[in-house]
């Protein structure tokens, strides 16, 4: 019996200043910068994960100290022979077997199920009636980006690079294409990107010949300067320019907003 | 082996003939003959004029012609063809001596060596390719790699060879060969000349994928996504070729231990008593008896599109077809590595404790589920570009499998509780095993999770996971069995000290490498980049570090092991007081394992008081009336031995 | 055959032996079921049941029914494996059955020559290919009856050599059913 | 041991056959790895050092330049100074615009993702007052002058010209340009390059090399 208590006990301290761990880690936010209601979703289910997952992590942890510590011969030493071993415990495996099970329904039910209702819930026609819309055409290698709102085809920084700009807190639905709108002879003559904003906690797979889409809002004004997490970057190898199919990301109020969309269209018109 | 190191001098005796070339070279020889044979003739009727000696249809043709020849060079010819259509042969089947491992044999272990040694060599190969991509990525541009291109093609080499030449191929062709006739009592495997052919598949897919920058740089790494393949210069096409011959080397495997286990096993073993270890086999040759055509029939097709040309994956095609494709094999293809790990745990630990096995029902259970369920996630690696719909059931399986993984921890669990365990060596890498593996299994409950999947997908999180799924259960595991296997393998064993400290550096600067991964994941860091944003740089220095001791650390223990092999300390019969039928023979064994046939009469994980050894060899002199021999009127020693050891009826 | 010394003949069989390399055989060919299964799956995925209307159902019709009766004479066989002069009776099935197959295979290469669909289209990339597929594995299996009408013509037919006769019966009926199967998906659904 | 009836014959001798070689064999298969580890990492240097023994071949007159995605052909030549050249420059893409760029020394240290990227590459441009004749122009996306010393044949507004950067003409899929020039005392290893979309073609191996010989 003291081998159980021992190792219960153990197991309850050492799960709680996990527990207490896992706090000062979501504090600091384990995804390290995220600013969109999509990446807040993830952020959440992260840290659920992390949470529920510390006494699974600290009990076989343990388990396997405690084997070490407790239940070796010295070295050089035979174990003894003369016992008779248990080769099953109802009770324990009804407890392995049934929690891993509940363990796992958990987890589908709650961050699995719930999160991806709510991400559906967010990408409903109906709550995208008037939000920001931006195609988002991914090319050997670079993005392109054209507001059709606005009516403005390439936006583009002073040095020639592409550029995203957002609004804050306004609901942006990017559609997502991968082909070379130069060559309209060739629509589907590209490869498979991947569309991802770190800051944004979340990626889509950009696919030639289908459509993707991806509805979030930004949550602070931001830009790659305050954090290198904002960034378009390509997650999905799309051949040797890979690395630098990259572009700025800024997310801005909607007064400088409007000024950049002017400025932009200023730029198209020579 | 050891003991069998001796040439033979042959000066005193006059030579009847010219000696034969070594089978190697002549192989080497007869498939540079088969490549230009057919490479020159489909050049000569290719109607386009104007290109060059090998284009890519003269390639794959050429190299089919290579891999006929390499074949028949390396024994095929001598030892199986002819006698198949009834001429007379010379070839003998050597019995001992180094020779025999680097020439046609049917020893199963002597396969299992060759399947062990190849394995190891594309070990170091891919493992020497990651310390080139480690040192990359030490600064955010580009150093020893000129190009991305070039960055790519060693992940690509790396990923292919780590999967499909040692991955697979140590635990299954090099482990599963050797101990599986052995472990279930068999004197013999079932296609004992169909196996020692498929082994000298290994290097011909390996030099394949190695040599594949020759014709041009491919930058799919080891997915060979598409559309991006059809891209790829030729070199992609030496990427299906090689991984062809790879996995046909690994259904023969497949094939050959499950009529072994089918038909082979020992008087006396039942399915009930059959070993973990047999089990973890059989279970994931099943997968890949199933898998493995399904991905070779998608790399036919992908070829084609690339050689002929056609449309299934182009982008004009359907590129998500072909990832459909792939991870329908490729999540499988995981279980197929880690599943004999689990399987190894639970065969080491209770002779290493002398402690029954707990819930072995349930540990086998384990192992069935999850080849059964492997089948029914794949779609998890494509979150990110399913339809939403689709999502939430691979989700759901995805985490399901979780549960009978789970298993393979109960049994460790129940069977260690107050338990006396050996702390040696093996146990301790079966320990760092399962340590390893549960990080990779939490981390993967994450990104089992759609909405924190779409976050950390492609991204280096995704590359600690399944390095630590990976390395930590099979070569981990790999190593624990080595080491647990030595004095069999080499009637040698290893320095305690020795042995626990290489484990135990590797250990650590396993840990230290592959942790820091999630965090670059969490920070942003994606993959297949050989420059990166310069925020990523110190903690990417680092990791590297830390990288190239993991490296040493291998090398370090191979090199120990190889060193055990030959001048380690004489190991006893049976050092760790095992109960499976392995350790009831001489180590190393025999050509047909047991000097009679062994019948097993009890449970092979039962210890402790009142339980009885399980493996009984008649004893020579007295052939009693418990030998399946005077009891069984059809029993014919010949049903163990399948060439009928040289003697026709 | 008497002039190779008795150890260098070719390995006899054992009953149990049998039992063991049959059922190999048979789950090797059980799993190359699987690659017709992905090739089914993918000409369904691209073009649905269409069939184009330039595909010549006379060839399509004829090369079903030639590798129908090569697997049937091939499979007549096994049957005259034992008896009196079973070894030339084997030999002429096995060698009507390879011909019927060649002749098979040659209205595929006829077929192939005119160009009924272009390799371009959605119709055609999965004609190709599956009776590309067929046309692969009834090589090998001509040359596994090849080798097997080679060794019956050296040797014995007591019953444990009959194994590569009898194997590469099998494969061949599997490659006529595989031949037959793919007729069915590519010129009938 | 005794011979029992359960019991597989004791093995045959081995047979007096003679062995082969085990001298042979490694000596055969370390020289299949060498030559093999040669064909996999030393083709550049083999091709470097034939040149520097033999020399290559001076190309003068009418020379082609294609631009393929993402490399050129050629990628290595050699002029003269003081030789008359015409370099038909052409753009074989089918999706890319290419350029064609000469000059000395990038730095490399940019091409860090997010790196910092100078509109300016080449530290030394060939072209500098060098004294250049455009003609037969198809296709120009734009042309870049910079310090170059330039005679357009035909209108010069088809050649879109910038300003920023290198000397540079830029050419859509398909397009060509012929530059007519003397060979400047620029003696030496030069390299060229295309710096379209942010580089990347450049960093991914878009490039080559002349080397000028003296006169």
């Amino acid at each position: 019996m003291g081998e159980n208590v021992v190792f219960a006990v153990l197991w309850v301290v050492f799960s709680v200043l996990g527990e207490i761990g896992d706090r000062v880690i979501i504090r600091h936010n384990p995804m390290y910068y995220i600013v969109s209601n999509q990446g807040q979703l993830a952020l959440q289910a992260f840290n659920f994960l992390l949470v529920v997952l510390t006494p699974v992590f600290v009990f076989v942890v343990l388990f396997l100290v405690f084997t070490m510590v407790r239940f070796t011969t010295k070295r050089g030493e035979m174990p003894p022979a003369n016992k008779r071993f248990a080769i099953d415990n109802k009770a324990f495996v009804l407890v392995w077997v049934g929690g891993s099970i509940a363990l796992n329904l958990l987890f589908f039910l709650h961050p699995t199920t719930s999160a991806m209702e709510q991400m559906f819930a967010l990408d409903q026609p109906a709550a995208n009636t008037h939000d920001l819309v931006v195609d988002v055409t991914a090319r050997q290698w670079q993005w392109i980006f054209s507001y059709p709102q606005y009516g403005l085809t390439q936006t583009l920084t002073p040095n020639g690079q592409n550029l995203l700009e957002l609004p804050v807190n306004v609901p942006v639905k990017f559609v997502l294409r991968s082909y070379d709108p130069y060559h309209t002879y060739d629509q589907y003559a590209d490869v498979i990107h991947s569309f991802w904003v770190p800051a944004f906690g979340i990626k889509e797979d950009v696919i030639p010949g289908e459509t993707r889409y991806e509805y979030l809002t930004p949550t602070a004004i931001t830009s790659y300067a305050v954090n290198p997490m904002v960034r378009v970057q390509c997650a999905e190898v799309c051949g040797p320019g890979h690395p630098w199919m990259e572009s700025p990301l800024a997310v801005v109020s909607d007064q400088q907003f409007a000024q950049w969309v002017k400025a932009q269209k200023a730029l198209a018109n020579g | 082996m050891a003991h069998a190191m001796t040439v033979p001098e042959s000066g005193h005796a006059p030579r009847p003939r010219k000696a034969p070339m070594p089978p190697v070279l002549r192989a080497f020889l007869w498939a540079a003959i088969g490549f230009l044979l057919l490479n020159t003739f489909v050049i000569a009727v290719d109607p386009f004029r104007g290109h060059p000696f090998v284009t890519g249809p003269s390639v794959v043709f050429g190299w089919v012609g290579a891999a006929i020849g390499w074949l028949l060079g390396i024994g095929l010819y001598d030892a199986v063809l002819l006698p198949l259509m009834g001429f007379p042969t010379r070839w003998q089947e050597r019995q001992q001596g180094w020779r025999r491992y680097w020439e046609f044999a049917t020893d199963h272990k002597v396969i299992g060596l060759q399947y062990m040694m190849f394995a190891v060599g594309g070990f170091l190969i891919a493992g020497g390719i990651a310390m080139l991509m480690r040192y990359e990525l030490m600064t955010p541009y580009l150093t020893i790699f000129h190009y991305p291109s070039n960055y790519l093609t060693a992940v690509g080499i790396h990923g292919t060879l780590m999967m499909f030449s040692f991955a697979t191929v140590f635990m299954i062709g090099g482990l599963g060969n050797y101990f599986v006739p052995l472990m279930i009592g068999a004197r013999e495997t079932v296609l004992s000349k169909l196996s020692g052919i498929g082994v000298w598949l290994v290097p011909v897919g390996i030099l394949t994928v190695l040599f594949s920058p020759l014709l041009g740089e491919w930058s799919t790494g080891w997915r060979g996504y598409e559309p991006l393949a059809g891209q790829d210069a030729n070199g992609i096409l030496f990427y299906y070729l090689g991984v062809l011959a790879l996995t046909m080397s690994s259904l023969i495997v497949a094939l050959n231990l499950v009529a072994t286990v089918m038909f082979r096993r020992a008087p006396g073993l039942t399915w009930g008593r059959l070993p973990l270890f047999v089990w973890g086999q059989v279970t994931v040759n099943l997968l890949m008896l199933i898998w493995f055509p399904e991905i070779q029939t998608t790399f036919v097709m992908a070829l084609l599109d690339k050689v002929v040309p056609l449309n299934f994956f182009t982008a004009t095609g359907s590129p998500l077809t072909y990832l459909m494709l792939f991870w329908l094999f490729g999540h499988p293809e995981v279980y197929i590595i880690a599943v004999p790990a689990f399987a190894i745990w639970n065969e080491i630990i209770p002779v290493m404790a002398q402690k029954s096995l707990f819930g072995r029902q349930w540990a086998v259970i384990g192992l069935v589920f999850v080849m059964m369920l492997s089948g029914l996630v794949w779609a998890h690696h494509m979150f990110t570009n399913l339809r939403n719909s689709e999502i939430l059931p691979f989700s759901f399986f995805t985490e399901m499998i979780s549960i009978p993984t789970g298993f393979a921890y109960m049994s460790a669990i129940g069977t260690l509780w107050k338990s006396k365990v050996r702390l040696n060596t093996p146990m301790l890498w079966i320990l760092m095993s399962m340590f390893n593996f549960l990080i990779g299994g939490l981390t993967g409950v994450f990104l089992a999770d759609p909405i924190v999947n779409l976050q950390l997908h492609d991204t280096f999180w995704v590359v600690g996971h399944f390095h630590y799924t990976i390395i930590g259960s099979m070569v981990f595991s790999g190593f624990g069995a080595i080491y647990y296997w030595l004095p069999k393998l080499s009637g040698r064993t290893f320095n305690e000290t020795w042995g626990k400290t290489l484990a135990i550096i590797t250990f650590l600067a396993f840990n230290l490498t592959f942790s820091q991964f999630f965090l670059l994941g969490l920070h942003g860091m994606n993959r297949w980049v050989p420059a990166y944003p310069a925020y990523l740089q110190p903690m990417n220095f680092e990791v590297s570090i830390f990288a190239f001791i993991l490296g040493a650390a291998f090398l370090g223990n191979i090199l120990y092991i190889g060193y055990c092999w030959r001048n380690g300390a004489q190991a006893g019969e049976n050092p760790w007081g095992a109960k499976t039928p392995e350790w009831f023979t001489s180590s190393p064994a025999p050509r047909y394992n047991f000097p009679v046939q062994p019948e097993i009469v009890g449970s092979l994980y039962l210890y402790g008081e009142g339980t009885k050894v399980p493996v009984v060899t008649t004893a020579l002199g007295e052939l009693a009336a418990t030998s399946r021999a005077t009891q069984d009127p059809q029993f014919d020693w010949h049903d163990y031995a399948p060439d009928g050891g040289g003697v026709t009826s | 055959m008497t002039n190779a010394p008795e150890q260098r003949r070719s390995a006899a069989l054992t009953p149990a032996n049998y039992r063991a390399v049959r059922f190999s055989m048979l789950f090797f060919i059980a799993t190359q079921i699987v690659p017709f299964v992905v090739l089914f799956e993918a000409k369904y995925l691209y073009d649905g049941s269409y069939v184009s209307p330039q595909a010549d159902q006379g060839f399509g019709v004829a090369g079903a029914v030639l590798m129908a009766l090569s697997a049937w004479v091939a499979w007549q066989a096994l049957r005259a494996r034992t008896g009196p002069d079973a070894r030339e009776r084997v030999a002429t099935r096995l060698k009507v059955a390879a011909g019927l197959g060649l002749l098979a295979m040659l209205t595929v290469i006829y077929q192939w020559g005119l160009r009924y669909a272009s390799p371009q289209g959605r119709f055609g990339e999965m004609y190709y290919v599956i009776s590309g597929a067929d046309m692969v594995y009834a090589v090998v299996g001509l040359i596994m009856v090849g080798i097997a009408i080679l060794r019956n013509a050296r040797q014995d037919m007591a019953p444990e050599r009959f194994w590569t006769a009898e194997a590469s019966v099998y494969f061949w009926v599997y490659v006529a059913l595989a031949w037959i199967a793919s007729w069915v998906v590519v010129f009938l659904l | 041991m005794s011979k029992v009836p359960n019991e597989p014959p004791i093995e045959s001798p081995e047979p007096q056959q003679p062995e082969w070689s085990r001298r042979q064999f490694l000596v055969g298969t370390a020289a299949i790895g060498v030559a093999g580890a040669v064909t996999l990492f030393g083709r550049q240097s083999l091709v470097n050092a034939a040149r520097s023994v033999f020399g290559s071949p001076v190309s003068s007159g009418t020379v082609h330049l294609y631009a393929y995605d993402y490399y050129y052909i050629p990628n290595y030549m050699t002029w003269r100074v003081g030789d008359r050249m015409e370099v038909i420059f052409q753009n074989q893409s089918h999706t890319h615009w290419h350029e064609w760029t000469m000059g000395r020394h990038v730095n490399e240290a940019y091409f860090q993702a997010f790196g910092n990227l100078p509109a300016d590459a080449w530290q030394e441009d060939f072209w500098d007052g060098v004294p250049v004749t455009l003609s037969d122009p198809y296709g120009i996306d734009n042309f870049v002058p910079n310090q170059a010393i330039v005679t357009y044949v035909g209108p010069k507004a088809a050649y879109n010209i910038q300003s920023g950067g290198d000397f540079s003409p830029t050419l859509k899929p398909g397009g060509s340009l012929h530059l007519s020039f003397t060979v400047p005392n620029k003696p030496g290893l030069w390299d060229f390059g295309c710096f379209v979309q942010q580089y990347i073609h450049y960093r991914t191996g878009m490039r080559g090399q002349v080397m000028i010989l003296p006169a």
